[in-house]
C-alpha cells in the first residue's frame, strides 16, 4: 500500500501531543477534584459497565498493516470521542477541558478518514457510533470517563510510536 | 449493574458532625470473593475497614461506618475491596460540610439616577463553606410597608457579588416598597430584617460643581478678604428639591470647618467675606433633597481659592 | 386618513445623486385649501414650492420635486401647507445619500491557543455614510479550498469592530477552510478576496522564556566571555514541534545583532562564548513552527547577561 504522505505524518503527530497534553489534564483534574487516581482500581467497574477499548492491533510496529492501521486508527478515535461524552455534564469545572478534548479527537479522526479518502480506502459510509455505556450514578460517570481518558492515553501512545516509526 | 453501593445518612452535615455510610456489595457481583473484608478510603486517605460487616438475608455484604466528625467541606468516600494485588473500587460518594447561612445584614440600598436602578447591598455573614445563594427581594406595598400589594420581585445577584440592582421597570417611585435579601444553602435558610423605602428617598445624590465668580471692580467696590461662588444642581438631579450646606476653611495645619447652612441649590452670585486667615482657602460644597426625605450628597472636591 | 402622503423613488441614493418626490394631497381633505400651493422644505432649509403641481383625475393636488444633487447622508424632506398664517405638515420622508461598500481588504487571521479561537481582522474601505454591515464568512473545503464540504458559517462582529473571532467549536483543525468578509448596505453588496488556509498553520506562537544558566565552576573549567542559557517552549504551544533563532549583541551603541539558527525548541544548557566585546550583552529568541508551516513568533523580552 501506498506510503503515508510526510505532512499527514507531522500532523497526526502534532495532533497526538496535543491530545496527550489535554487528556493528562483531564486525568489531573479527575484525580484532584474526585480522588479517582488509579485507573487500575476501576477495572471491574469498567468491566460491570462495559467500557470497551479500542483495539489497535494493526498498527504495532511488529504487524503494521497500514491501511488496516489507519481504519483502527478512525473507529478507536470514533469511539473515544462518544466515551467522552459521557463525561460531560459532570462538572462545570471539567467541562472546558472535555469539550476541547473532544473537538480535538473529532479534529485528529477527521485528518484520518481524509488520509484514508485520499488513498481510497474509506469505507462509502461513515462509521456510527456504538451503544455506549450507560451510567446511573454521578461516580459511575466519574469513573468511566477515568477509565475512558486512560485508555485514550495508552491507544494515543501506541499511535504515536507508529506514526513516529514511519515519519 | 455494579456490585456495590454506598448510602450516606446525610449527603450534606454541618462541620463536625458525624456521617454514617454503609457500602453494600451484590451476592450476583460474580467477579469479587463474597468473604472480602470491605474497606473505606475517605479522600486519598489509607484504606480502613469499617466499624461493622455482616451479610445481609440476601446474601450480600454490608460494612457499615461511622466517621465522627467531618471536618472536610468538601470530600469523596470510596468503597472498596482488595483485588489481585491492588483494590477495587466499587463505588465513591460525595460528603459536603458546612453551616447553614447567617441572616445577611446591613442592608442598604441607593437609587442611582444615572442607571435609573436601585441597587442594594449587604453583608452576607460567617463563610458556609457551601454553595449558598442570596437573593433580593422586594415587593410594592402602601405607606406603612405592613402589608404586599405586589407579587414578590427576585433580583438575582451576578455570581459571588453582595449586590444586587433592581432595573427602573421593575420600580414604582414615589411609592413604598419592602426589601430584604434571603440567603439559601443546604443546610438551611435565612433573611436580613426587612427594610421599608421608597427608591426616591435614597436618591444617591451628587454635589454641584462650585465655582468662582469674577466680579469685575467696577461693578462691585472692592472688599478684601471676600470671594463670590456659584453653584448649579447636579444635572441627573435637577428635578429635585434640595438644599444645600457649603463650608471652608484656611489652608492652614488643623483648620476648622466653618459651615453655611441651609443654601439654595442653585446659586449664581455668592458672597462669602472675613477670609483674612490666610492667603488661600479651601471650600467644598454638598446638597440632600428638601425638604421630602434624602440623603446627604458627598462632599464637593475641594476649590482652593484666593479671597480679594 | 391624513391629508398628505410623499412617494420618493428611491429612498437611498448615492451621494450626489438626484432624487424625484411627489406629494398628493386627497381631495376629500376637508380642512385644507384644496387650491393651496403645495410646499417643500428639506432638513430645516426654507419652504420651496414643487417643480409642478398639478390636479389629478380624482382630484386630489399633486406637487413634484427633483433635488438635483443629494448631498446630506441623512436628511428629513417635508411636504407642507400654507395655514392660518403659518404652515402645517402634511407628510415627511427620511432621505439617505452614501455609498456602496468597497471590497474589504487585508483580511488576515491568527489562531490563539488561548482561547482556542480564530480571529480575522480586515480594513473595511472608504467611510460609505450608510448603515454597512460586514459579516466573516467561512466555510470547510478540501486541501486544495476548490470546493465546499460545509455550510457556509456566519461570524458578526460587535458593533462597529473590524475583526471577527471563530470559536474552536466551528473550527476543524488541521484542514483548511475558505474564509471571506462580506459588506452589505443599502446601495450594495462587496466581499474581500478569500483566504485558503488551516488554523493551525496561523497559530499565534508566544516565544519561550529565556534564562541564564548558573553552572557551577567545579563542574565545567572556568571560559571568560561565555554564557550558558536555557529554554522551554511556551506551555499552550508545546506540542507544536518549533524551530527557534536567538539573537545577541552586546550593548554598545549602533552594535549589530549576531544570529543563531535552528535551534531546538526546548533547551536546557546552549552555550554562547566570544562575547568580549561588552560587559553586558541582550540576548532574545523567537521560534516558529516547524517542519509543517507557520509563523514566527515575536521576539522574547531582551534578557541582559554578563558573559563569564
Amino acid at each position: 500500500p501506498l506510503p503515508w504522505p510526510r505532512s499527514f505524518l507531522l500532523k497526526s503527530l502534532e495532533q497526538v501531543r496535543k491530545i496527550q497534553t489535554r487528556n493528562s489534564e483531564l486525568l489531573e483534574q479527575l484525580c484532584a477534584t474526585y480522588k479517582l487516581c488509579h485507573p487500575e482500581e476501576l477495572v471491574l467497574l469498567g468491566h460491570s459497565l462495559g467500557i470497551p477499548q479500542a483495539p489497535l492491533s494493526r498498527c504495532s510496529i511488529q504487524a503494521l498493516q497500514l491501511t488496516k492501521c489507519l481504519s483502527q486508527l478512525h473507529s478507536g478515535l470514533f469511539l473515544y470521542q462518544g466515551l467522552l461524552q459521557a463525561l460531560t455534564g459532570i462538572s462545570p469545572e471539567l467541562a472546558p477541558t472535555v469539550d476541547m478534548l473532544q473537538l480535538d479527537v473529532a479534529n485528529f479522526a477527521t485528518t484520518i478518514w481524509q488520509q484514508m479518502e485520499s488513498l481510497g480506502v474509506a469505507p462509502t459510509v461513515q462509521p456510527t457510533q456504538s451503544t455506549l455505556p450507560t451510567f446511573t450514578s454521578a461516580f459511575q460517570r466519574r469513573a468511566g470517563g477515568v477509565l475512558a481518558a486512560s485508555h485514550l492515553q495508552s491507544f494515543l501512545e501506541t499511535a504515536h510510536c507508529t506514526l513516529n516509526h514511519l515519519v | 449493574e455494579s456490585c456495590g453501593h454506598i448510602r450516606i445518612s446525610v449527603p450534606v452535615v454541618r462541620l463536625g458532625d458525624p456521617v454514617i455510610a454503609s457500602c453494600t456489595i451484590s451476592p450476583n457481583c460474580s467477579k469479587l470473593d463474597q468473604e472480602s473484608q470491605i474497606l473505606w478510603r475517605l479522600q486519598d486517605g489509607p484504606n480502613q475497614p469499617g466499624d461493622r460487616q455482616r451479610r445481609l438475608p440476601d446474601g450480600s455484604q454490608e460494612s457499615t461506618i461511622t466517621l465522627p466528625h467531618v471536618n472536610h467541606t468538601k470530600a469523596f468516600l470510596s468503597c472498596l475491596v482488595p483485588w489481585a494485588n491492588s483494590f477495587q473500587v466499587l463505588d465513591q460518594a460525595e460528603l459536603q460540610a458546612g453551616y447553614p447561612p447567617a441572616s445577611p445584614s446591613n442592608l442598604s440600598c441607593l437609587m442611582y439616577l444615572t442607571t435609573n436602578s436601585l441597587v442594594c447591598q449587604w453583608e452576607p455573614g460567617p463563610e458556609t463553606y457551601l454553595p449558598t445563594n442570596f437573593t433580593l427581594k422586594s415587593f410594592r406595598s402602601r405607606d406603612d410597608c405592613q402589608y404586599q400589594k405586589d407579587s414578590i420581585l427576585d433580583c438575582v445577584p451576578e455570581d459571588g457579588q453582595n449586590t444586587c440592582s433592581i432595573a427602573r421597570k421593575h420600580l414604582i417611585l414615589y411609592q413604598n416598597m419592602v426589601i430584604w435579601v434571603q440567603a439559601k444553602n443546604m443546610l438551611g435558610t435565612s433573611e436580613s430584617p426587612k427594610l421599608c423605602l421608597d427608591p426616591m428617598d435614597v436618591v444617591k445624590l451628587e454635589p454641584p460643581v462650585l465655582q468662582a465668580v469674577d466680579i469685575s471692580p467696577d461693578l462691585i467696590p472692592y472688599q478684601p478678604g471676600c470671594l463670590w461662588l456659584s453653584w448649579k444642581p447636579w444635572k441627573p438631579g435637577e428635578y429635585i428639591e434640595q438644599e444645600c450646606e457649603l463650608r471652608y476653611r484656611p489652608q492652614l495645619r488643623r483648620a476648622n470647618w466653618t459651615l453655611v447652612s441651609h443654601l439654595p441649590s442653585s446659586e449664581d452670585q455668592f458672597k462669602l467675606c472675613g477670609l483674612h486667615q490666610a492667603p488661600v482657602y479651601t471650600l467644598q460644597i454638598r446638597c440632600i433633597r428638601s425638604p421630602l426625605p434624602g440623603l446627604w450628597s458627598s462632599w464637593s472636591p475641594g476649590l482652593h481659592l484666593r479671597p480679594t
